[in-house]
């Protein structure tokens, strides 16, 4: 409700903190402000509509978890290794999120599409991922697990490490010292990176279009659905938007509240 | 076609037959029941990188023939590609039209011009028609997608924006269309043809068909486009 | 109490970003108190035996298994050691009885049981009702005193304790005494104490570690009847003169003869060195020489002094820098006006002066 | 060079450590066996290429800086509320993460754009935003800004805040805690929070495009040129793309060679 | 030194969550020790004063300036205290000596001025070697050592020390101490302390603490002489026994009349409460009554013992539950083969027995 009592932060912080809010929410109410609400229900109820959303939803569901389980052990992994294979890896890691989205999707696409690099041995096996709904999902994770491998590695690096050795001697194994000290330690940041990783996925547009292509209910998620709208109008495609935010924001909220009560 | 009952088809179109496609496909679907088409819309070189990368479609509509020639090289298509729709350039500014704009003139001289880049088809017919009009054109941006265009112009950030006619026809009264002169010497021809490998071979030669019969292009002229 | 708690401790090995090399045994079953200045290497000695540092040559065997050695490192929680450590260390995330049942749960302890045995070790340090709190929530002995209660829920076969009473108060101190000599009794302990109280409370033997090497090690009795070191002196609580046995009772020491008598346990051999030991309580202090019996009369110079008590402690220097602590009560220093720096004489009857071998340098353990 | 000594990673966690790691790297290997290296020198040398090289640095440079200034006290700020305002305050920091990236551009043209809710008033006093490189550099700050502040904040909420109360107690001003204590403990955070704001930025795409248009030398950024090369020919957008994953990696290696020190 | 260290402190504060509610006094220039168990709101009482803390209601003023109130909250910064935790709280990103200059900077101090200063400081705690290391490579010891240089590197008008010496060892422990004395004198200081030696050696004044609330405080001597609570008599190291004074050089405590002699400075009335007070050494434990003089002997049950030095310190039970503490030597403990809850004679001799009246109860500061 009000700044924490036990620290002073000192005041002309509020100036440049203020303007960095003002720089985020200012178009956002500007959007508030030009979207044709009225048009909402109506543009909600066409199957197009809710087709992208409910694929949206569940190919974020599904690159969430896939980012969690495979990104929690690599930034735990990580965060234990030093020197020049840290760099390494780090860096590998975070590519990703330095690709236009585009060049991103091409990326999957030369590799695992039908005739990619690995996607052509796959093909043999009857094995095809490109244009699929599991495409949809493998470029979802392929650009926004980065977020949370290096959020939770930042946070695991300024953890306590003589918490983990004291569990240890009371006969943890290193599988309950992670599951019970380790990733507990880093609650928050875990939650932070799960969130930002799956609004990237759900704002995920130029990677999906390009290794998974747009089809309704097949591949065609909520950005894609927006990015279509526009080509016919664009204020339908700033109503879907709006979708769009208010998903994220109760997605975002809701954890928050759940975890409220422990803080 | 009433052999097998239930089929996909799947089109991969051009971003600018977003409208006019789905509209031709209802008229398809009723003459052929128990066939569905799907339409994947993108810019016509995605679509080919798609194709490449081994998306499953069946037929392939693009913007212009040199994207279409593209697939023609990489052995994408099965059939000859077939012209089945034309547009122009057309010059537009938004309704109340600030920069007083009267056309491709020294009326643009200082105003603020968005165009496609002339590695996409449209940019490329914008810099031949500006050359056939004798004016060199200023634009501060030269965007990748037609619909860029539009949107600068219908937000009002632009004072005059060089489309398609098509594209000035689906923004209705959001813009204010001024023709160019000498713009039918510049003509964008849309190719269609069937995609190789395609497992409703048939089917999409019978939508490639439709497409170019007389009830596809009463529909395409219908959303502004020039019959071959 | 498994079996194997009666197999001891031995650690030969050395860190050496710490520049510590040490070597100690402790017997199966005993108390080991490890006394030291800070920084000698006594908390690096206690991670080498928990896991938490792995020697960088060497070799540390614990309850009869190789700890570590040049080809094996035994995971931490394969060690079976309970660890108390400087700071609590509390799991921030779990409430205190959580914190407490870890390691029951850990060591495969349904919920219901590990926290009932819980409760039960809360209960023994004296805070079953903050079973519920988080460790944030706690004063800081309070903090110690959970940590205490989680290290002993798991009958180790080893348990280290650095500094474990450090925060308490004294009468949470001294209860703690009591329950850790009845817990660990018949277990291998370590325990770095500054404490003299936890030397008799609760040692068995005694090892001094100064400047990263364990410099003597013994039965407490005899460590404290004759410490090894000036530091060992000072926490016992006697002034220690290290010097060589001349004739019966004598021993050249702080520049001086000094006279004394020699103990018939540790009988100082004449030529060898020896040690001259006595309580602050017998040292008198006089301006002019005094005229009576007493045979010990040193000249000193005053280097600083502190209330004690009801009495003042005077540290004096001898002539070869050796220094003699003196109790006197405020009247007497009043009396003398004595400041830092001024010189007087320091009188011992010689009853009162103990004369010892010195104990031979190094550990029993090292070589 | 290894996993640290003093704490043992289950070893079980290296299996979906590694395929995250493929995940991230096989498409990457994917890309450099598909491209076409001879092309690369003879590209760099056109002069689309190199303005868009060298507007995207200058670009990326102002927008990371801005974030910095605007975002670091955000985090500040954020860190230290509580309650309903954390909440709501983090929640909109976070939006325009989730927003696809052309729905940002779109946002910030109504907002900020000639007859934008707010850009209409700028426009009468002569400011006119769009098509310029200063547009370029507010949609990267709009897009990659909120990676910084919800990676600083993560961190600030977990310091010891004792540590600010001693320095305080030591004579410190709140502005010298914070310049002195609370910053350089989080170190790290702002180190990862800045090089993941800069990755976004570098690799940002949609809302340049829509914001600010795409003119060679002023508003068309790598990305940009990399999409426009596709329409083409998309080896020498590969091409490109390599470039832009080489400089992506130097500029993050760069930071962790400089503080590897002081570890 | 500025002249507003001539300025007192005065707490009168609740804080509602930790249920404290504590009024507090200390003259200015004084040294005040603050004593009680753990939990008793010791640390609460520091953070009060140091800004760490705000009072839920009441207010607190410091060095002649109001630190809070309902209306006012001074920054922790512009309090000039100087304040050394339970825990070092070392900048991790600092090196020692850039910690210890942290303070002389941020008052304003060159770079050079202000790390010459911490180097004199650094000296001064005997840790001139380790300016160069980081915190994290330091032992506990050694960074509590240099938590204290740098809180006595600002020349705070308020010094508050919250067991500063808890993780030294003896010797640095009683080098600390002297340098404290000189360098807190004239200081309004707060000192929280487990340690009896602290009292003797620093503190001018003693607060007891316990369960939230100042129970007594007053000079010293007069604290220590009549130890207002049990908790202050066990850190005394004095059996206190409280009961109703009856006829000169009586009480009735534990259930029994207890005779000694009246304390003719602090002399006992009739009907009012009194204590009874004596040492640990004087008592004795017999199983048969004894013959000769001793005019006090009480039936008594053993609750418990616990080595101290060479003897034995059993603990007694008294009829009405107060407990009276005996040291013994370890033969005579054998030949009694005691064991707890075995029932016995504990004897004192009147002339043993000092009895003063009792502390009023409540501080003086309070309503
Ligand atoms: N992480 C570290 N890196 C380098 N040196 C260290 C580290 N930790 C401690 N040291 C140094 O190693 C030596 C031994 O430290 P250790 O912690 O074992 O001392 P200690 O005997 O436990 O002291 P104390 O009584 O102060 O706790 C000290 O000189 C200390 O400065
Ligand atoms: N953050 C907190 N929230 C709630 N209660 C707390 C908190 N910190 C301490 N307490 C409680 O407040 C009471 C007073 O704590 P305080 O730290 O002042 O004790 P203390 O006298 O310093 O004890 P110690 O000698 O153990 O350090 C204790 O009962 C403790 O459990
Ligand atoms: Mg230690
Ligand atoms: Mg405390």
């Amino acid at each position: 409700m009000s700044l924490a009592p036990d620290t002073a932060v000192p005041r002309w912080l509020l100036v440049p903190a203020s303007a960095a809010l003002a720089l985020v929410a200012v178009p956002l109410i500007g959007l508030m402000v030009r979207v044709p609400w009225a048009q909402i229900p109506r543009l909600l109820a066409t199957p197009a509509a809710q087709d992208a959303l409910w694929l949206s939803l569940r190919t974020c569901a599904a690159s969430t978890v896939l980012s969690l389980t495979l990104g929690l052990p690599l930034a735990v992994v990580l965060s234990r290794l030093t020197g020049h294979w840290a760099v390494m890896v780090r860096t590998i890691s975070v590519l990703p999120m330095v690709l236009p989205p585009v060049v991103a999707g091409l990326v999957l696409l030369i590799t695992l599409g039908r005739r990619g690099v690995l996607g052509q041995y796959l093909s043999v096996w009857g094995v095809d991922i490109g244009f699929t709904t599991a495409a949809v999902v493998i470029a979802q994770t392929f650009v926004s697990m980065p977020y949370l491998v290096i959020t939770v590695e930042g946070a695991l690096r300024s953890t306590d490490r003589a918490l983990e050795v004291v569990a240890a001697t009371l006969g943890a194994r290193p599988t309950t010292v992670l599951r019970r000290v380790t990733l507990p330690l880093v609650g928050p940041a875990i939650l932070g990176g799960t969130t930002v990783a799956f609004a990237r996925a759900l704002g995920e547009f130029g990677a999906t279009l390009t290794f998974a292509g747009s089809l309704q209910g097949t591949t065609r998620t909520l950005p894609l659905q927006i990015y279509l709208q526009r080509e016919t109008d664009t204020n339908q495609a700033l109503a879907l938007s709006v979708v769009l935010i208010a998903l994220a924001s109760v997605l975002m909220v809701a954890p928050t509240l759940v975890t409220r009560r422990s803080r | 076609s009433s052999q097998r009952s239930s089929a996909t088809l799947v089109v991969f179109a051009a971003a600018s037959l977003t409208q006019a496609f789905p509209r031709i496909a209802q008229g398809f679907e009723k003459d052929h029941p128990g066939v569905t088409v799907k339409f994947s819309f993108d810019g016509s070189s995605s679509l080919v990188d798609q194709l490449a990368g081994g998306a499953d479609a069946d037929v392939f509509a693009s913007a212009d023939q040199v994207t279409m020639h593209r697939a023609v090289d990489q052995k994408l298509v099965a059939s000859a590609p077939r012209v089945f729709a034309t547009n122009v350039l057309v010059l537009i500014t938004p309704p109340d039209n600030p920069g007083h704009i009267t056309g491709l003139n020294t009326s643009l001289a200082g105003k603020r011009l968005v165009v496609c880049a002339p590695q996409v088809p449209c940019g490329d017919a914008t810099l031949k028609l500006a050359r056939l009009d004798g004016v060199t054109l200023k634009p501060v941006s030269q965007t990748t997608n037609v619909t860029d265009v539009v949107g600068a112009v219908t937000t009002g950030e632009a004072d005059a924006g060089i489309v398609y006619t098509t594209d000035a026809t689906a923004a209705g009264s959001q813009v204010r269309t001024i023709a160019i002169p000498h713009s039918d010497q510049v003509v964008n021809r849309y190719p269609i043809a069937t995609v190789a490998g395609s497992s409703h071979a048939a089917e999409a030669q019978s939508f490639v068909a439709y497409v170019t019969s007389a009830s596809g292009r009463a529909v395409l002229s219908s959303y502004g486009f020039g019959i071959p | 109490m498994s079996d194997s708690a009666a197999a001891g401790l031995a650690v030969h090995a050395t860190v050496t970003v710490r520049g510590c090399d040490l070597h100690l045994e402790v017997a199966p079953g005993r108390t080991l108190a490890i006394i030291g200045p800070n920084g000698a290497g006594k908390s690096t000695l206690v991670g080498l035996v928990s896991g938490e540092l792995r020697p960088d040559s060497g070799h540390v065997h614990g309850a009869g298994r190789p700890f570590a050695d040049a080809s094996t490192f035994l995971p931490v929680h394969r060690r079976r050691v309970g660890y108390l450590a400087q700071r609590p260390l509390l799991l921030p995330h779990l409430d205190v009885l959580d914190n407490v049942a870890f390691g029951p749960r850990a060591r495969g302890a349904g919920r219901r049981e590990a926290r009932d045995r819980a409760r039960e070790e809360l209960r023994e340090v004296g805070l079953a009702d903050l079973a519920r709190r988080r460790p944030i929530e706690l004063s800081g002995g309070q903090a110690q005193r959970v940590a205490l209660a989680r290290a002993l829920a798991t009958d180790p076969d080893i348990v280290l304790l650095d500094e474990p009473m450090a925060a308490l108060d004294v009468a949470a101190a001294a209860s703690m005494r009591t329950l850790l000599a009845r817990r660990v009794s018949g277990r291998t302990t370590l325990l770095v104490t500054h404490d003299a109280l936890d030397l008799w409370t609760l040692a068995d033997d005694v090892a001094v570690v100064e400047q990263g090497r364990v410099v003597a090690s013994g039965p407490r009795d005899e460590v404290l009847a004759a410490p090894p070191t000036g530091f060992a002196a000072d926490l016992a609580g006697v002034n220690r003169l290290l010097g060589v046995a001349g004739a019966t009772g004598v021993v050249s020491a702080g520049g001086v003869e000094v006279i004394g008598i020699d103990d018939p346990d540790l009988p100082p051999r004449p030529g060898q060195p020896a040690l001259a030991l006595f309580e602050p309580a017998g040292v008198s202090l006089h301006l002019t020489a005094p005229s009576g019996s007493p045979r010990n009369v040193w000249p000193a110079r005053v280097s600083g002094f502190q209330p004690h008590g009801p009495l003042i402690r005077v540290r004096v220097r001898l002539l070869d820098g050796q220094q003699v602590a003196a109790d006197v009560t405020p009247r007497a220093m009043a009396e003398m006006h004595l400041g830092e720096g001024d010189e007087l004489l320091a009188v011992v009857k010689a009853a009162q002066v103990r004369v010892v071998a010195a104990p031979a340098p190094g550990p029993p353990g090292s070589g």
